[in-house]
């Protein structure tokens, strides 16, 4: 087990970026050469407001350290109200979460505009922080998940 | 199932960052990859007849491109499956370079990262399945709400002899308010007359059905197939019904009635007047007093009801300054008095304007808390300025100049084209700065003030910006093609919930009564995905974009 | 009625947001579109805004898609750096003459790695970025352009200057650098001509008053927006020149409007937004707008002048403005509505220049041969029916290049003028 | 006594059907073994008497009664469907699913005291007759299910008339019209609640408050027992994926289950690959999955009437844990499920303003 304890622990995080912001920021911040960790695989949506909750749960029972949703912001949405409704959708899932006494901070819904590399890069470092202070998700070695 | 995997160099922007042989060796050995190459550069020429060539010689039913962002070559590539005969949507980009190579440089970090892409589309694209263009019939013609000006251009620009246009106006008569305007501002051109030749140009045009004293009653159906009853407002048993591939709503404005307001005093005292019953006085040729005098002293009061609409209508400051060059002309000696709040005249020729007005004659006060009572036989002004409060001024005449509001009784459109009506009652466009003419239903199409006030120049603007729109996507011969990743509800799970109907902001779904099930109108569906997430049976699925394509992405992202 | 067959293609002069969308509807309408633009990128000035009015939209968010589109379609043909030399023939049949610089980077070539930036030894102000950073000789305007592929400016590339320098060639794996790129001059038969030259602002140096050049922190419009946009010289940061944030600003409206004796139309508006630029990155900013006379017209305006003022800014209706240094920071005097000579002391002063015509104006209304007005607009045909047509027919002037106008209008225009065309086709 | 009360209750129900207020009326009765209930449509008015509108357990639920009913549109009997508060409010909610027709519908509820647990009341009905009616009498519920013993809305009126019970004199009941409806009924009748209400308010805010009060403690501990990724597992390790909960549920209205549709299915190899990460992988897979899922799903239409608990053959605290999450998802929307026919459905709607704390945080 001490060679676990010493094991360093990459996170593998799923991020759900919208296609008209979220995943324009995340190129931006590509073509600007930010450094961020590579621990987020992103997942391109038309819109925040495709992802379904079961999504979300599919892959944090199946052993996603974190799960990231990020779309436009508040008002921006390239389809008028998708993003208040992907945040509703969202709130219920970690809502659900919290309320079983899991680790709800696993999951994140962020709003990241095409402009903002930087801030996309901030987002996925905090994000990855945060992971790597909770550790790998239990659940992937889970049996009866 | 041949899988064609295909990791690009991007010269050094990825080969120096990311082992590719590595990835090679990660990706070879999954099921269903028939071949797994690298290349340097595939968006090159050389690159995509490497491509090419390869789905040919290993005859491939699916590609997977491990390259840049899919905002770069996702079409570049698409555009190789199809001149290959591959179906377009066969394909999956791994963005590997921007979101990959260029955020890192660990080398084993982005390789493994690198891997988990690649592998995720490969998951993926196992789940594609081919999705073609669908073509349908549209009717070229369209119907135009509001015999204005707007309605007028617009029906003139788009009639023609495949093109019929069905002009319905409420009213007896086409021309709308500026009808009664002798002139325009800024260049003082005449109006009315102008107008009465457009509407006999309409009336010779064989191509356009004009329907008077008309009322929408209904319109079924959705872009390129509009169904459109109208009835007569004089014997409503009178109605009658044609198709349409678009709706033009150019329903205009009225002005303000200030009759309402009591310190204007407007149907109270004699003499105080509004703006258009002025304007029909100076059409009529004479511009007097109620006993026939010509006034000595005039004053025009702008901004009327702006503080009760809550919203600046642009042209008043303009046309009460036209209106100093009726009075300087027909009743030169006159003495005019503006009071303004702020004056509002934008654009390149309107200050211009301004300046040309004024004269010795002519003042311009700023005021506040205004107010219009009787004088024996004067009208007296008591206002504040800059420097003191209730000052007080006498005339003869007063002339109020109201903000525009949008027509009333547009309730029966609104509904029946599911277009939305902003705050003040102006029909909302689908988007305030790059769609102004277009609105949330597709084939509906707003110009001229039931958009919002303006002048003629940019009502003009707007319905020839209609036609544009029109002209560009309902051409005559032409069918429409819808967009391909749309969502589709499947009749047999469905359970009639209406939860779809309601999420979707762009009217695409409708319920079908008969069977009890939601219906997805392709032509309408923007393809966002919005309903999928929303139906709690599962029986929607946004092609492109399924539960399963999404889910294996997934499942290789948590490796 | 041209006795000829008429040229069917469409020439497109500027490729900000009016010319993109003006080639967009043409080739949704099956029209081979030639769209040029002068500068190596597109999008014109709308994509140096983070937000735009009334809406606080994100404008990358809202332009992206658009550019994005233009690159990828097949019936557009863009030429960058490019403009007209000459132009024959009338409605329906002209032949256009364009030059075209070289980039001396090979458009299919380039992916856009940028590694040719680091090696090159040459830095010089940014224009893009309104001077507020360096860049290289070769260079993307910025991060996000489009299309993204560098160019050199040969007025500052040592090479030009007959010195041996390769290193952005020797960067490049593409061999994409090309120095032997020749500007070329080439025709183009078009059936009709849409002008999209767009706006300049109105030098603020000529208004010495407002302290624009003599004192650190006064601003314009145009380099206040880069200071807050997220892909700018600061990456959104609202500082000073000296680094620190400010703790009071003023917006001072009209600057030029005297001078060019027209109102722009959307100097209230920009200036107002600039209150919720100021508010989102420091809460506790003082903000001042001075302005003469507030024109906010429209249905959406006054709502959102009303969510400004809550927002915190404190209007007010000056005249005979004068910006001093005081100190650490500047002092504002000025006449307010009651004639009283008043001032205000403040960090940070954003000026809001009138829009003028491009520079280009005068010289292409001469190689085209349409009219321009008294402020060197292109002139409208007839204002009663549709401003986008020129003196000359065949010939379209759209966004403000026409006049000074916002977004939206812009974008209505350049569809009026797609209307014309097909219209009369 | 009560007894007495059912009998006051099937009289006005009678007296309706004669003054032709309703064709019809829906309602439990007792079936000829004698071992439980279901829900019945009661054409003949001679028949109400058999009925009994307070059975001591919840076989069906009533809200699944109405939809199958009325589901495919509005007929033209004019019904009265008498059921538990819980009942009408899944009644609400099916409806704002567009799963019941209200039209010819009157939902009459009754002053609720809770229901035996299925599966005791089965195994012995005598006893269980006389259990219920001891509670009913004592206003004990200890013997109740649990979800009825934390049960806060017992009273909640969500129909259009409601028949009160509690602080009720001998013999007598409380009419509540709630809506247009109900007052039309009892002006037909010319009947109008006896007496003023404030006996029964006085009475029904009492047992709402310490309700309230049990309810948030056994959540509290609930949590402890089942929360945290050992306790669940442990909790529903016993699962069978069965779904009866799912079928018994009234707002799982969906024609095939999301969770039993192909969507959830993997493919063998997913199975093999999940399995080499594990170590083993438990079957049949997903069934927290299926939980979770679900909550995800209907939480917020929860009425946390009790029906999955009573359906689960190895009885899951499945009730409890949904009744538990349904607080708190409805809570971020200040929703109460079937509360109000009126109040849209959370997941119809949002608001531009609202759920910040669930982003993260930015200018």
């Amino acid at each position: 087990m001490g060679v676990n304890m010493v094991e360093k622990f990459e996170p593998r995080i799923v991020g759900f970026l919208c296609n008209w912001c979220s995943y324009a920021g995340a190129d931006l911040a590509g073509t600007s050469k930010l450094q961020i960790p590579s621990s987020l695989t992103p997942i391109r949506v038309m819109c925040t407001s495709r992802i379904d909750p079961v999504l979300v749960l599919t892959a944090f029972l199946r052993g996603a350290d974190g799960v990231l949703i990020a779309g436009c912001h508040p008002g921006d949405c390239h389809y008028d109200e998708g993003n208040y409704y992907a945040r509703r959708r969202f709130a219920i899932v970690k809502k659900v979460v919290e309320g079983l006494g899991l680790e709800k901070d696993r999951l994140r819904l962020s709003w990241v505009s095409a402009s903002e590399g930087q801030r996309f890069a901030d987002v996925v470092k905090e994000f990855n922080e945060t992971i790597t202070k909770l550790g790998p998700n239990p659940m992937k070695k889970e049996a009866s998940l | 199932m041949k899988i064609g995997v295909y990791i690009c160099e991007c010269g050094p922007n990825i080969a120096e960052k990311v082992d590719i042989d590595e990835v090679i060796k990660a990706v070879k050995p999954l099921d269903n990859v028939a071949v797994v190459e690298r290349f340097k550069l595939l968006c090159s020429q050389d690159g995509k007849q490497f491509l090419a060539d390869q789905i040919k010689k290993h005859e491939l039913t699916h590609l997977v491109v491990a390259a840049c962002s899919p905002r770069e070559h996702q079409q570049t590539f698409m555009d190789v499956c199809e001149q290959e005969g591959l179906n377009p949507y066969l394909f999956q980009l791994a963005n590997i370079r921007e979101q990959c190579a260029w955020i890192t440089d660990d080398k084993k970090e982005a390789t493994k990262k690198a891997i988990r892409l690649t592998k995720a589309a490969v998951a993926r694209v196992q789940y594609h399945t081919p999705l073609e263009k669908q073509q349908i019939e549209s009717n070229p013609d369209v119907l135009v709400i509001g015999g204005g000006i707007a309605g007028i251009q617009a029906s003139l620009q788009l009639a023609g002899p495949e093109r019929t246009i069905h002009l319905v106006e409420k009213t007896s008569s086409l021309g709308g308010l500026s009808q009664y305007y002798e002139k325009t501002f800024p260049d003082m051109k005449p109006c009315a007359s102008f107008i009465k030749g457009l509407i006999e140009t309409v009336k010779n045009n064989p191509h356009i059905n004009v329907y008077t004293n008309t009322e929408i009653e209904e319109i079924l159906g959705f872009f390129g197939n509009f169904e459109i009853t109208v009835k007569q407002t004089t014997t409503p048993e009178a109605t009658a019904a044609f198709e349409v591939g678009a709706v033009v709503v150019a329903t205009g404005a009225t002005p303000f009635n200030p009759e309402h307001i009591s310190k204007y005093g407007y149907q109270k005292i004699e003499n105080v007047i509004t703006a258009l019953d002025f304007e029909q006085m100076n059409l009529s040729g004479k511009i007097t007093l109620k006993n026939g005098k010509p006034p000595k002293s005039v004053a025009i009061i702008h901004c009327v009801g702006r503080e009760e609409k809550g919203y600046c209508s642009q042209i008043c400051c303009m046309y009460s300054i036209k209106f100093i060059r009726y009075l300087q002309k027909k009743v030169p000696s006159t003495k005019i008095t503006n009071f303004y709040t702020d004056l509002c005249i934008p654009g390149k020729s309107q200050q211009h304007f301004y300046e040309q007005s004024l004269g010795n004659h002519v003042d311009f006060i700023r005021m506040s808390d205004l107010q219009i009572t009787k004088q024996s036989d004067k009208i007296q002004i008591t206002y504040s300025n800059e420097k003191d409060a209730s000052k007080k001024l006498s005339v003869d005449m007063v002339i109020l100049s109201p903000v525009l509001e949008p027509t009333q009784g547009l309730s029966s459109i609104i509904e029946s084209t599911r277009i939305s009506q902003g705050e003040k009652g102006f029909l909302t466009e689908e988007h305030e700065k790059i769609a102004p003419v277009s609105t949330s239903t597709e084939g509906v199409f707003i110009a001229g003030c039931s958009h919002g006030p303006k002048s003629i120049e940019e009502t003009m603007s707007q319905a020839e910006a209609v036609t544009g729109h029109i002209l560009t996507s309902l051409i005559p011969g032409q069918k429409i093609e819808p967009e391909v990743k749309v969502s589709h509800i499947s009749e047999s799970f469905c359970i009639g919930c209406k939860t779809c109907l309601n999420v979707c902001c762009y009217g695409a779904i409708t319920f079908d009564d008969l069977k009890k099930v939601s219906v997805v109108n392709e032509v309408i569906c923007r393809g966002c995905g919005n309903c999928v997430a929303a139906c709690p049976s599962g029986a929607i699925t946004l092609k492109h974009f399924t539960h399963n394509q999404v889910y294996h992405e997934v499942k290789e992202a948590v490796q | 009625m041209n006795k000829k067959e008429p040229f069917s293609d469409i020439l497109v002069v500027g490729a900000g947001i009016a010319g993109i969308q003006a080639s967009l509807m043409l080739s949704k309408a099956k029209k081979n579109v030639h769209l040029i633009e002068k500068t190596s990128y597109t999008g014109g000035a709308s994509i140096k805004y983070e937000e735009v009015f009334s809406n606080m939209e994100c404008s990358t968010c809202m332009l992206a898609p658009i550019q994005q589109q233009l690159l990828q379609d097949k019936n557009i043909t863009l030429h960058t750096l490019s403009t007209i030399k000459g132009v024959k023939g009338s409605q329906g049949n002209y032949i256009v003459t364009i030059e075209k610089k070289a980039r001396y980077v090979d458009m299919v070539n380039c992916i856009g790695c940028n590694a040719c930036f680091d090696p090159c030894p040459v830095s010089v102000k940014n224009e893009f970025e309104e001077g507020l950073n360096e860049r290289k000789a070769i260079f993307v305007p910025c991060a996000g352009a489009l299309p993204n592929v560098p160019m050199i400016d040969t007025e500052h590339c040592l090479r030009f200057k007959n010195k041996k320098c390769t290193a952005c060639q020797e960067a490049c794996m593409f061999e994409a650098i090309d120095y032997n790129q020749k500007d070329e001059t080439f025709d183009i038969k078009v059936g009709a001509i849409i002008v999209a030259t767009g706006f300049s602002l109105f030098d603020t140096q000529k208004t010495p008053h407002y302290g624009y050049g003599t004192l650190d922190d006064v601003y314009t419009a145009l380099e206040f927006e880069r200071l807050y946009a997220s892909n700018g010289p600061t990456e959104g940061t609202i500082q000073l020149k000296k680094g620190d944030s400010p703790k009071s600003a003023a917006i001072i409206h009209c600057v030029g409007r005297k001078e060019q004796g027209y109102c722009s139309s959307v100097c209230c508006l920009y200036s107002l937004k600039f209150t919720h630029y100021l508010t989102s990155k420091l809460p506790d900013i003082k903000i001042y707008n001075l302005y003469s006379d507030l024109c906010i017209p429209g249905k959406s305006h006054q709502k959102f002048y009303e969510k400004m003022k809550d927002a915190g800014t404190t209007l007010l209706r000056a005249d005979a403005i004068k910006v001093e240094k005081k100190g650490k920071s500047m002092e504002i005097t000025y006449t307010d509505e009651n004639n009283k000579k008043t001032s205000i002391t403040v960090d940070m002063v954003i000026l809001a220049p009138a829009l003028l015509p491009h520079p280009d104006t005068m010289g292409l209304a001469k190689t085209l041969d349409i009219a321009v007005d008294d402020h060197e607009f292109f002139k409208e045909n007839d204002t009663t029916s549709s401003c986008v047509s020129s003196s000359k027919p065949g010939i379209y002037i759209v966004g403000c290049a026409q006049g000074p106008k916002n977004i939206q209008d812009s974008v209505t225009q350049a569809s009026a003028a797609v209307g014309k065309i097909l219209s009369s086709s | 006594m009560k007894k007495s009360i059912r009998e006051t209750i099937k009289d006005f129900l009678m007296k309706a059907m004669e003054k032709g207020v309703f064709d019809a009326v829906l309602i439990p009765m007792k079936v000829p073994a004698g071992d439980s209930y279901v829900y019945v449509l009661i054409k003949d008015k001679a028949l109400v008497k058999d009925a009994d509108p307070l059975p001591p357990v919840m076989s069906v639920q009533g809200g699944k009664a109405v939809s199958s009913v009325t589901r495919l549109g509005k007929g033209n009997l004019k019904i009265a469907a008498v059921m538990r508060p819980c009942e009408v409010r899944a009644t609400n909610e099916l409806e704002k699913n567009e799963q019941v027709n209200p039209e010819n519908i009157t939902l009459i509820s009754i002053d609720c005291p809770g229901v035996l647990p299925l599966h005791d009341f089965t195994s012995n009905p005598e006893e269980g007759l006389a259990v219920f009616e001891q509670a009913e009498k004592k206003h004990d519920d200890t013997k109740m299910r649990p979800v009825c013993q934390i049960c806060d809305n017992s009273s909640l009126i969500a129909g259009d008339l409601h028949i009160g019970t509690l602080g009720a004199a001998k013999d007598s009941v409380f009419l509540i019209a709630h809506s247009h409806k109900g007052q039309e009924v009892l002006q037909t009748l010319q009947l109008s609640s006896k007496g003023s209400l404030a006996s029964w308010k006085k009475q029904v805010q009492e047992k709402v408050e310490n309700k309230k009060k049990q309810r948030s403690m056994t959540h509290k501990q609930l949590k402890k027992q089942i929360g945290g990724l050992e306790n669940l597992i442990d909790t529903f390790s016993r699962c069978l994926n069965c779904h009866n909960c799912m079928r018994a549920c009234p707002v799982c209205f969906c024609r095939l289950c999301y969770f039993d549709s192909e969507k959830v299915k993997n493919v063998r190899e997913d199975y093999m690959q999940q399995a080499q990460e594990k170590g083993t992988l438990r079957f049949p897979p997903d069934t927290t999955l299926f939980h979770i899922g679900r909550m995800t799903h209907m939480s917020v239409s929860c009425v946390s009437c009790g029906a999955c608990e009573d359906a689960c053959p190895v009885s899951l605290p499945v009730a409890q844990v949904f009744s538990m999450i349904a607080d708190e998802t409805q809570g971020l929307f200040e929703y109460l499920a079937g509360r109000n026919r009126e109040e849209p459905l959370p997941m119809k709607t949002f608001k531009e303003d609202e759920l910040h704390e669930m982003e993260d945080a930015h200018d």
